[in-house]
């Protein structure tokens, strides 16, 4: 089956549909009923973060969404504009002390959490892409 | 997503339910948290049991409106969070800073003691 | 606003993801609330084709759908990987007597006929492209 | 897409429901037209009240449960089409063909003429 991909404009209106579309692609892809949640909030994560990160929320630089059904395993790659290289562990570990209660920082441990894999590479032009693996039961 | 208030006593309810899922909405629930400030309300029960989506924007708002009322010399505590957002108070270790209820009536008297 | 493109494999499953993230992006753009219904009709019209006769059901080719607001109206391009070049007049009137009673051949007279404005062509790669025109009220 | 069936008398009600969008359940819905033919029933009123999606897949198998029926003698009509759905029929010229009904009673009555 060839890779199901979505390509949506760094405007937070795009959000709720492509959250409705990675659950149904989801589905289709084997996921469990009861984790389809689990896998649109790690993936909108990435894609929130793309837009308003990667693309400072400019409604013509586009977030892509790359996903794709393997044997025991979906692979889901979240594209945007940027080239961003991320710190050495980060999201690994939850906030501590003051930084607990800080407004934002939560997104990519939340992802981590959810998702068995996460990875940021660029691709070949250059892009930040994060990889997330969702291991099929 | 939506958001009704009651008020019982001096304890005001927020209730969110549907997606919480970004964006301009987000603005509105932190104004549903400063409004509770403005009007001298302390005590704060947040019923997250209409939720069916939520992820680090609808954490971080909330964050924000426990800071708000606290400073106030307020308390927000949380009613029902479903199994999959009390999973994202865990992971974050928020479920540290917040007291979480099941049943609203025991929630509602947690603030009289 | 950047377009909003979708892709996927030609495989019925995917039919009803994309038939509501048509509708979703749609009322984005500005489609009326009880237009979203048509405009789904009229591109599923497109997809189901691409899928069908232009990607014989090949699970390893994609169709893709874009979506563009622009002043006045909503610009859809349906792509898949054939390259078709259709009869003149294809779909401009029903069928009459016996043929009125065929199993298929009424998805472009539909989308036709929803839409305000229908158009064939070949994309610079050299493969099948409807672009369908969604006026905005 | 759900399909649903009543007997009343010697007439078949089948109800669709829901989206009718392609594919395999299209096979059903042939299926569900053919059976009448198997058991011997001539008159077959089909609903579309609940179909809340349709395109010209779900009008190719309803052409072709019609004519299925035809030849074995009988005759099938339509319930309850939707707006949308009925200016399919429209577009197509197939109101030409089909008797449709907004009144269930009325429609059942139709087939005893
Ligand atoms: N796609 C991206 N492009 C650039 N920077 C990013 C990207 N994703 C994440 N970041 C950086 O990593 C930080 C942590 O991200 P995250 O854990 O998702 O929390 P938040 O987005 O709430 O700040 C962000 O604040 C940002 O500085
Ligand atoms: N994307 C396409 N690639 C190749 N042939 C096509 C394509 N779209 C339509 N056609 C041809 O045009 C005919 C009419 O299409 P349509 O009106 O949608 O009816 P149907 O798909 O039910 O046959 C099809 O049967 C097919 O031969």
């Amino acid at each position: 089956m060839a890779t199901t991909q979505l390509r949506i404009p760094s405007d937070h209106r795009f959000l709720e549909p492509a959250q409705v579309l990675i659950e149904r692609i989801g589905r289709i892809a084997g996921v469990e009923e009861d984790e389809l949640t689990s896998l649109s909030i790690a993936v909108m994560e990435l894609v929130k973060n793309g837009m308003e990160h990667g693309n400072g929320l400019d409604p013509e630089k586009r977030v892509s969404i790359a996903m794709e059904a393997l044997p025991g395993r979906v692979v889901v790659e979240v594209e945007d504009e940027g080239s961003w290289v991320p710190a050495e562990g980060i999201g690994l570990e939850p906030a501590e002390g003051e930084a607990l209660m800080a407004d934002r920082g939560r997104g990519i441990l939340i992802a981590r959490n959810l998702a068995r894999w996460l990875d940021f590479s660029l691709s070949p032009e250059g892009r930040t892409r994060v990889t997330l693996i969702w291991p099929l039961s | 997503m939506k958001i009704a208030e009651d008020l019982f006593d001096d304890i005001a309810v927020i209730r969110l339910s549907g997606k919480v899922i970004g964006g301009p909405e987000l603005v509105e629930v932190k104004e549903a948290f400063q409004s509770q400030v403005n009007h001298d309300r302390r005590n704060v029960l947040l019923d997250l049991g209409g939720v069916t989506w939520m992820d680090s924007s609808g954490l971080g708002v909330i964050v924000s409106g426990h800071t708000t009322i606290s400073r106030a010399g307020g308390t927000m505590k949380i009613l029902n969070a479903t199994k999959k957002i009390h999973e994202l108070f865990i992971i974050t270790k928020l479920i540290t800073v917040f007291e979480t209820y099941t049943d609203e009536k025991e929630a509602l008297e947690s603030f009289q003691a």
